[in-house]
């Protein structure tokens, strides 16, 4: 699989770092509490293809997508697209970007101003990019046809819509700019399966048919096994194992994603399966134990080691990168005496 | 120890706010084109003598900050200086006026309240009938009547048809004291019960809306208990800061009620104190009321750390 | 109801028995204090008065003046006067009154400016002889009005000790009140009420007083004023407005009784700036207005139309005849409009002008009507200007003016009250060229020698048919150049429960006291 | 009441007043609970499957809610029909027999009360405990079911825990009663996987325990797969169909049933196209004159258009409401 | 979603006949000067205190013989222009700044708020009078000095909406398509915002035409010759004996007016949020949109 390393990445993260400060505008700086909601995390994204963020509520999933689109101000590291560096970029750069990076978000009713209609809102970002009329509204009734919906739907508002009519409308939005990345956060989360699937199959053919680069992050194992080509799990705003669908899901090396993927329920009620439960809680974002964030309900934490020292970020072959002193199928003893 | 810290922190805050305050109409008085001088000689003849005598007596040649440290040194230490027109010690006049206004807040403030929240929660628990339609309505109407028109038209009333009703003269007991404020603390807190009252009725109802009304109920509590244990408790919150500052603005409201019913207290000092131009009795009653209303939310403050867990003491 | 028997003033006058007599006095002020130096408003009159006694009294009718603390005076020449004052006259605190606090008294007034200096501007100086007990007055000039001077509050006795002891607070709310008068004060809450006590230290007989107390209650309001008076809580209300008059007038248990005082209504035209330098000016707003209307709407009942020169009739007492004929030929403003186009175009101002009117709260509705009756004129326009009434004197009085000099109003309407019955005390006080100045009475700024020397003249003769004379001539310079006009005088008016009595003094001023009411028959 | 069923609705239909008009969110749906078994119900969002749960206790505001049909409930004094209690017997009913889970566990408590206390009140509403026995219970269950530590989870208030603590307080909440019936909302639907699983778990071993009978209302069909006994779909207000959790998945009759389990992502599935159902559910503001899925369906006729389909029984314990169900069961 | 049933119409009984009655207000003030039978400032020696329903005098007239009619109509339209003025401010100034401090916050905030909390640490009536002492009484003070007064609540709750808006999907989604923060500010969340607010505004409406009506009866308000309501209150309450029409007929109009701003704010207050509309019994409403009933109703048990 030598061809993953010759291929440019589109996107690259470097070291990428976020913490929120929890008391705002304290007189006394000396005990300011910080939510670390993303530490050094570091991940590629090649063109044309799906890379699935995958983890649990609250363990920065979507920060690290807002990062990548400078919605939020990174704190530290370094976020490359097609090559150049956007970590800090003027006014007039920024506003060039918003125009090759479009977003998804989980909620679409949510997503559109609920007083303008929808073709107000599809309009909108063509106008404020300056994209002339016959142009976006060719445009439009192209991307009506696509997501396969009537154009008469334009003229509503968002609430007179169905949640996977809104999601689709969602994604023509995000098209209608022509982008070269789509962040979709929890594109489906918040649709029932009988509409989920529709979402889904537009997301592979954006991929398939436009060539489409997407990050896609979901906490749905099922999902992202569908959808994507290579994906990350991350764990308190770490990521714990990265890798193509196959590596990460047939030869799992990390605890924590052989812990999750052994908590998704059957998929059928005679299905024999064994969970690996994992105890407790995700410990909160403010007190990152020391070494293995994963350590306190980890199967195999060996004193001494997991909560000393963080297991950092490797290569375990073909790109398949695994955060832990013990990665699974490998031989214990000696990957702890690599380190 | 938190809590101890977050006392310390407002006091500090409110200290500061009140010089700040201070400080400024002070000021922002000596810009206006009244001279304090011309207000003190009033009616008697104006000779380069008496200006120069007025002028040291009161330090009028000081820089204003200067003047200003004097002042609020004085009324640190107690002393609130002479008025510009009658020459009169402040604090004197202030004292036997404040009775009557601490009396008609607390009273007006106590039965509004609880009529309010009495009236509010009544509402909210036949939401939709025509007796939540009547109270809601009722409030609306109190909310839309001015209140020197209900003053004036209740004195009206009162003087007609309740023959020995006595508004006039001072009191020399308890009785009395209370006597006279009854009825204007009783119009008074018509603004508590319309204000307050829709207040509590539209927080009544969201919270008896809210999923955690359903679990009581699911859990099969007695719907008494579910009213006022869960949703009144919750309800109550917000509706007490409300009332607080209600409180402590309805210090300056008092003004009308003692100007209709004649009531010796400080709202019509302060109007009067206006009119003449009399800036110590303005700065000291700006100051007093900014103080109680700066106590007032620090009271709420600490109330709603003792009421609501959830508050952060910060 | 719950409200029976209410307040510590509901003793009534006329409760049998032992039990004290009261009488509830209810007026819309509250004095400021008692020193006889600011007894500036009604408020004080009303309540501080009874406190003190003055060298000599007013006769009831005014005219004259009656012994008092001085129990003889004799005029030694044209500038000398002496009073022998009485002896064994106790204080309220018990001390007994020397030649020491009299002089005390006097000097006091002269030497810190009070309101009342400009009585004592003519008096060169005072002395006290402790043995004889005489006081001798040295004036600077012949002035023939210094003869009732010691009636009014200028020669009010203080006790010198305490005076001097409480400094600035003398007579306040909180500081002591000491005087020789009938009564004393005994409680003062302020903001509300005042007490006033007999006080059995008097020199008179007490035997003629009827009222043991007086209760004086602060209602700002006058309507709720006069509600209490009509819910039987007030017996004794002094000068009501036209606007209540009818609650009092249809209140059967009160008797309106009224006396016609000294105080006139009128507008004053600051004559020192434009356009009412201009006396054609005067004369064409002058002829704009109709006195008669105003009289009736705003004065009321208890209203006469004044002439141009504003002085009511009780000081006309001298030579009525002599009077009315002057009044007659001279007094020539009757609404005409015709005539106001006339004055304009021989004013500098033949298209019109504007001006603006100064008022207080009190008088609004008059400037108001006033307004309707200039603005109809077609080229004149009246801007009403509102200003506080504790303001309205520093105006008035020049104390303040723009950053010229200049004073703000062009015009003001407001009223003026005579010291003592003799014109002089209205002449003098509004149209004297010694008074335009800062401080001075006459707001108008006028000023002219031949008048003045009129009314030199006048104060100088002791033979009252020379003095009609001089002021007759002045009047009708001052009826011609109409710096003044006079709208209407108006009477003191009192409403009384019919459980008292009283007989009211033109002299209200000064005479005014509760000895004089007494529990009806 | 059959024996053996703890819980029997018939016929059920729930109608609601609404500004925007009477909704029928539930418009005749039968269902049975066994003694001792979970019971699924599955189906999209808005089909009706909380306003069906909600009605056992009654749960629904009185004035604008308008039941007709039964509910039966059986518990150790006998049957009740629940739509015919006075409020004193329903309060008894209400947490006793029956008990409810929420699906967000944050608001469902209130907020200014401590956890423990929340528990403990009803305990002394319910079975007359004092204040200490009250809480001694509360700790002993919180114990039992891993809210640890008990003494001092028993003070802390709802917003000082996670979500997986606060659905097993919830969980404790209604168990704490020992009741007959629990009827567990979308328990696991705000929580993580992770924490799903610790649920799940919880839940099936409470029950195993004390032999409850559970309602469990899921739109995820893994989450069926795992607890369920039986199930019953539910489409725009009405049971589509009712059988054991194997049957439902193995030989699913309605084509609704059958386009749900195809459109789930699964592990084995090896095409990355997956199937879905066109179209989108109706909504409730009126009674359907044929069957409410035809729109959607793709073995509807016209007579799916016009009639309404009538619950036919396919197997032993399997019934379902559709005309094709033969058509369907046999591809 | 064939037939949209309404269960609940803007038009109660109450928001028509009190939104009939304020048209009819405002129409009357707008044409004051047409419809008042005299000048208001006339004065008519010969009709002082003429009593209510007397000829030619509808409402009788004051002191000076001015029609209260003409004078009731003409200060209508000084009252309501004066409201519209200070809740003019109100919107103009507040609801930009607080939609500016709660979409920025950061240390602009910090100052704004701490100056508002400032500001309404002083009671409203206070905070008129102190103004007022420093320019000098008059209308426009009076404008300015309610208008600042009610500004901090404004932008409080501009503020406390935006901050909560700004959490709103739709608002990122802007950002993250490029949009200008005022294009999100304005064009977006401002929409979503002001309808809860109107009713608010329109409440102030009422307040406001108190509030003036307050100032000038204590005189520190509107100045003669001009009169506004509180002016008409003043001269009534001084001319109370002398004919009481001149107190109780503008009483009752300021009454009535405010207390219809109030229901009627609240009628559109409970439009813009339908769950506090009253909704229909199920038997009405079947009756009145000819639903067939169906099955017998079951609950309640005890009825
Ligand atoms: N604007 C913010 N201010 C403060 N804390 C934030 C902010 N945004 C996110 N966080 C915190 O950062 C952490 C990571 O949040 P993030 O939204 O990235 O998680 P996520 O993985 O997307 O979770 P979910 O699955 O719930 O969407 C959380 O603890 C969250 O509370
Ligand atoms: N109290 C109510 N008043 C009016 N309509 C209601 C009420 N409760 C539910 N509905 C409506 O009834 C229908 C069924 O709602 P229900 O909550 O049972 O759906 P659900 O199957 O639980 O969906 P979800 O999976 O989203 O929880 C919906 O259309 C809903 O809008
Ligand atoms: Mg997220
Ligand atoms: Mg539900």
């Amino acid at each position: 699989m030598s061809k993953e390393k010759d291929r440019q990445p589109f996107i690259s993260v470097r070291d990428l770092k976020k913490y929120f400060c929890l008391d705002n505008y304290k007189l006394a700086k000396a005990k300011t509490r910080y939510i670390h909601a993303v530490d050094d995390v570091s991940f590629d994204i090649y063109k044309g293809e799906i890379f699935g963020i995958i983890g649990e509520s609250g363990s920065g999933k979507s920060t690290i997508g807002r990062c990548v689109l400078k919605l939020i101000d990174v704190d530290s590291g370094e976020i490359y697209f097609d090559g150049k560096n956007i970590t800090h970029v003027s006014r007039k750069e920024q506003q060039e970007l918003r125009s090759r990076m479009q977003m998804v978000f989980q909620n679409p009713l949510a997503s559109f101003d609920p007083k303008k209609t929808i073709r107000f809102s599809l309009e909108e970002s063509a106008k404020v990019h300056k994209i002339k009329p016959e142009v976006y509204k060719a445009r439009i009734k192209q991307l009506m046809e696509y997501i396969a919906l009537p154009e008469d739907l334009l003229t509503r508002y968002p609430k007179d819509l169905s949640g996977g009519q809104l999601q689709r409308l969602a994604i023509a939005r995000a098209l209608m700019l022509e982008p070269d990345f789509i962040l979709a956060d929890e594109p489906v989360s918040a649709l029932d399966v009988s509409v989920q699937a529709q979402i889904l199959n537009l997301m592979l053919d954006l991929k398939e048919d436009k060539g489409q680069t997407i990050l896609f992050i979901s906490h749905d194992l099922n999902v992202v096994r569908h959808v994507c080509d290579r994906i990350a799990v991350v764990y308190l705003g770490a990521v714990m194992e990265m890798g193509t669908v196959e590596q990460v899901y047939n030869s799992v090396a990390h605890p924590y994603t052989q812990a999750l993927i052994s908590a998704k329920p059957k998929e059928h009620p005679l299905e024999n399966k064994k969970h690996i439960l994992l105890e407790g809680d995700i410990p909160n974002a403010v007190d990152i134990p020391e070494g293995c964030r994963f350590a306190g309900r980890c199967r195999y934490f060996k004193e001494g080691l997991c909560d000393n020292r963080t297991p950092k970020l490797k290569d375990i072959g073909n790109g398949h990168y695994v955060a832990c002193h013990f990665p699974l199928g490998i031989d214990r003893s000696k990957t702890a005496a690599d380190m | 120890m938190k809590r101890f810290r977050f006392i310390i922190k407002r006091l500090l805050s409110m200290i500061v706010i009140m010089f700040l305050v201070s400080f400024l109409v002070f000021v922002v008085l000596r810009m206006s084109d009244a001279d304090p001088l011309t207000v003190m000689i009033g009616n008697n003849q104006s000779t380069p003598e008496l200006r120069q005598a007025l002028t040291e007596k009161y330090h009028l040649d000081y820089p204003v900050h200067i003047q200003y440290l004097r002042w609020i040194k004085g009324v640190l230490s107690g002393d609130f200086g002479t008025d510009y027109v009658d020459g009169q010690d402040v604090k004197g006049l202030i004292m036997s006026r404040l009775p009557i206004t601490f009396g008609l807040v607390i009273m007006s403030s106590v039965i509004g309240s609880v009529i309010a929240v009495i009236m509010g929660v009544a509402a909210a628990l036949r939401k939709g009938r025509p007796s939540d339609a009547a109270i809601s309505g009722l409030m609306l109407v109190l909310s839309g009547a001015p209140s020197f028109l209900v003053s004036i038209l209740i004195l009206i009333f009162m003087t007609k048809y309740v023959p020995g009703y006595s508004f006039i003269g001072t009191y020399t007991n308890f009785g009395e004291f209370l006597q006279r404020i009854t009825i204007p603390s009783l119009i008074m807190a018509l603004t508590f019960v319309a204000m307050l009252g829709r207040i509590t009725r539209s927080n009544m109802i969201n919270q008896l809306q809210s999923p955690y009304i359903a679990t009581a109920a699911a859990k099969g509590l007695k719907q008494s208990n579910i009213t006022y244990k869960h949703a009144f408790h919750n309800a109550v919150i917000p509706v007490i800061t409300v009332a607080g500052y209600m409180i402590a603005g309805s210090i300056g409201s008092t003004v009308i009620v003692e100007q209709v019913f004649s009531l010796p207290g400080i709202g019509g000092l302060l109007i009067s104190a206006i009119e003449e131009n009399n800036f110590p009795i303005v700065q000291i009653l700006v100051l007093f009321m900014l103080g109680a209303y700066l106590v007032m939310s620090f009271v709420i403050d600490i109330l709603y750390t003792v009421l609501d867990p959830r508050v952060d003491l910060k | 109801g719950c409200f029976n028997n209410t307040g510590s003033g509901s003793g009534s006058g006329s409760s049998g028995g032992n039990s004290e007599t009261v009488l509830r006095v209810g007026y819309t002020q509250e004095p400021s204090s008692f020193d006889p130096a600011d007894f500036t408003i009604v408020a004080a009159t009303l309540t501080g008065y009874d406190c003190y006694d003055t060298l000599l009294n007013f006769s009831h009718d005014g005219t004259t003046v009656e012994p008092a603390l001085a129990e003889s005076w004799e005029q030694v020449d044209d500038t000398t006067y002496t009073y022998k004052i009485r002896q064994g006259v106790k204080f309220s605190d018990g001390n007994e009154m020397t030649m020491d606090d009299v002089l005390y008294s006097l000097n006091r007034v002269t030497e810190d400016n009070y309101y009342m200096s400009y009585l004592f501007a003519n008096v060169d100086s005072f002395e006290a002889d402790n043995d004889t007990w005489t006081l001798t007055v040295h004036l600077k000039q012949p002035d023939s009005s210094w003869q009732y001077v010691p009636a009014t509050s200028a020669c009010t006795i203080v006790e010198k000790s305490v005076t001097e002891e409480q400094g600035d607070k003398y007579g306040t709310a909180d500081g002591k009140t000491v005087g020789t008068g009938p009564y004393k004060l005994s409680s003062w809450s302020s903001g509300s009420e005042i007490v006033l006590e007999k006080n059995e230290n008097w020199w008179g007989d007490p035997d003629t007083l009827d009222i043991d107390k007086v209760e004086y209650y602060v209602i700002e309001d006058e309507s709720a004023l006069a509600l209490a008076a009509k819910g039987g809580q007030i017996d004794f209300v002094e000068g009501m407005s036209n606007s209540v008059m009818s609650v009092y007038q249809s209140c059967q248990n009160f008797n309106i009784l009224s006396c016609e005082g000294t105080t006139s209504n009128y507008i004053a035209f600051n004559t020192a700036s434009k356009p009412f330098d201009d006396e054609w000016a005067r004369k064409a707003v002058a002829y704009c207005i109709d006195r008669s209307q105003i009289t009736t709407t705003i004065g009321g009942d208890y209203a006469k139309q004044s002439a141009v020169v504003p002085m009511s009739e009780s000081m006309m007492y001298m030579d009525k005849d002599k009077w009315d004929s002057t009044i007659a030929e001279s007094d020539v403003y009757t609404q005409d409009y015709d005539k106001v186009k006339e004055c304009l175009a021989k004013s500098k101002y033949p298209d019109g002008f504007e001006f603006d009117f100064y008022t207080t709260s009190q008088t609004q509705k008059q400037a108001e009507l006033l307004k309707s009756m200039v603005d109809a004129s077609g080229a004149i326009t009246m801007n009403l200007v509102e200003v506080p009434d504790s303001d309205i004197f520093s105006y008035m009085f020049g104390y303040k003016t723009k950053d010229n000099g200049e004073r703000y109003y062009n015009a003001v309407g407001t009223y003026m009250m005579s010291d003592f019955l003799d014109p002089m005390g209205m002449l003098k006080t509004l149209y004297a060229g010694s008074n335009a100045c800062e401080g001075g009475t006459n707001e108008t700024l006028w000023t002219s020698t031949e008048a003045d020397g009129l009314l030199d003249k006048a104060a100088q003769t002791t033979d009252d048919a020379e003095k009609m004379g001089y002021y007759t001539d002045a009047y009708k310079i001052f009826a011609d150049e109409c710096p003044y006009l006079g709208l209407y005088t108006s009477s003191d008016v009192y409403a009384v429960s019919d459980k008292f009595t009283y007989d009211p003094s033109p002299m209200f001023w000064y005479n005014f006291s509760y000895a004089d009411v007494h529990v009806a028959k | 009441m059959k024996k053996g069923n703890v819980l029997e609705i018939k016929d059920l239909s729930v109608d609601f007043m609404t500004v925007r008009g009477i909704v029928y969110a539930v418009q005749g749906v039968d269902l049975e609970v066994k003694q001792g078994e979970i019971h699924g119900i599955v189906g999209e969002s808005g089909c009706g499957k909380s306003v069906t749960s909600k009605s056992v206790i009654r749960l629904h505001n009185e004035e604008t809610t308008r039941y007709a049909g039964d509910i039966y409930i059986r518990d150790d004094s006998g049957e009740k029909d629940v739509l015919a209690m006075s409020k004193k017997q329903l309060r008894d009913f209400r947490g006793s027999t029956a008990a409810m889970i929420f699906q967000d566990p944050m608001t469902s408590l209130d907020p200014i009360m401590k956890a423990g206390e929340q528990i403990a009140e009803m305990l002394r509403a319910k079975k007359n405990l004092n204040r200490r026995e009250a809480r001694e219970k509360v700790i002993e269950m919180f114990e039992k079911i891993g809210i640890t530590p008990a003494e001092k989870r028993y003070e802390q208030y709802p917003f000082e825990m996670s979500g997986g603590m606060l659905q097993r307080i919830m969980i404790a909440m209604a168990l704490i009663c020992e009741p007959k019936l629990l009827i567990a909302d979308e328990p696991t639907t705000a929580l993580d996987v992770t924490i799903q699983a610790q649920i799940l778990k919880l839940i099936k071993k409470l029950q195993q325990e004390s032999g409850t009978s559970v309602i469990f209302i899921t739109h995820n069909l893994g989450v069926v797969a795992e607890i369920c006994d039986s199930v019953t779909v539910m489409y725009a207000g009405k049971a589509v169909e009712t059988a054991s959790v194997v049957d439902i998945f193995d030989h699913p009759a309605h084509p609704y049933t059958k386009a749900l389990l195809e459109s789930n992502p699964r592990e084995s599935d090896t095409e990355k196209r997956m199937k879905s159902i066109p179209g989108s559910p109706p909504l409730l503001y009126e009674k359907f004159k044929g069957c409410a899925f035809a729109p959607r369906c793709k073995y509807a006729d016209d007579k799916c258009r016009s009639c309404v389909p009538v619950t036919e029984n396919v197997s032993e314990g399997h019934s379902t409401a559709c005309f094709k169900w033969r058509e369907v069961t046999s591809q | 979603m064939k037939k949209k049933n309404k269960a609940g119409t803007f038009f109660t009984p109450v928001v028509a006949v009190t939104g009939i009655f304020l048209a009819v207000i405002v129409f009357v003030s707008l044409f004051a000067s047409v419809i008042a039978p005299y000048d208001p400032l006339a004065t008519d020696v010969n009709a002082i205190y003429a009593p209510a329903f007397s000829e030619g005098h509808i409402f009788g007239t004051d002191g000076l013989g001015r029609d209260l009619f003409s004078r009731l109509i003409c200060s209508a339209r000084t009252s309501i222009l004066n409201a519209f003025l200070i809740v003019a401010i109100e919107v103009v100034i507040g609801v930009p700044l607080g939609l500016i401090c709660g979409y920025y916050r950061g240390p602009l905030d910090s100052i704004v708020m701490r100056v508002w909390d400032v500001i309404s640490a002083i009671p409203p009536l206070l905070l008129s009078f102190i103004l007022i002492a420093v320019m000098g009484k008059g209308m426009m003070t009076g404008i300015i000095a309610i208008g600042i007064s009610y500004i901090p609540l404004t932008t409080k709750t501009a503020r406390s909406m935006i901050m909560t808006e700004k959490k709103a999907v739709y608002v990122e989604a802007c950002k993250s398509m490029g949009f200008s923060d005022a294009r999100i500010i304005f064009v977006h969340i401002l929409p979503n915002i002001i309808t809860p607010m109107i009713s608010q505004f329109t409440l102030d409406i009422g307040t406001a035409i108190t509030s003036m009506a307050t100032l000038s009866f204590l005189g520190l308000g509107v100045q003669a010759p001009n009169a506004d309501w509180g002016t008409l209150l003043r001269d009534g309450m001084g001319n109370l004996y002398n004919s009481s029409a001149l107190l109780f007929i503008p009483a009752i109009c300021v009454i009535l007016v405010t207390v219809s701003i109030n229901l009627f704010s609240d009628g559109v207050q409970n439009y813009l949020d339908p769950s506090s509309r009253k909704l229909p019994s199920f038997k009405k409403y079947e009756k009145k949109h000819r639903i067939k009933k169906l099955s017998a109703v079951k609950a309640n048990g005890e009825a």
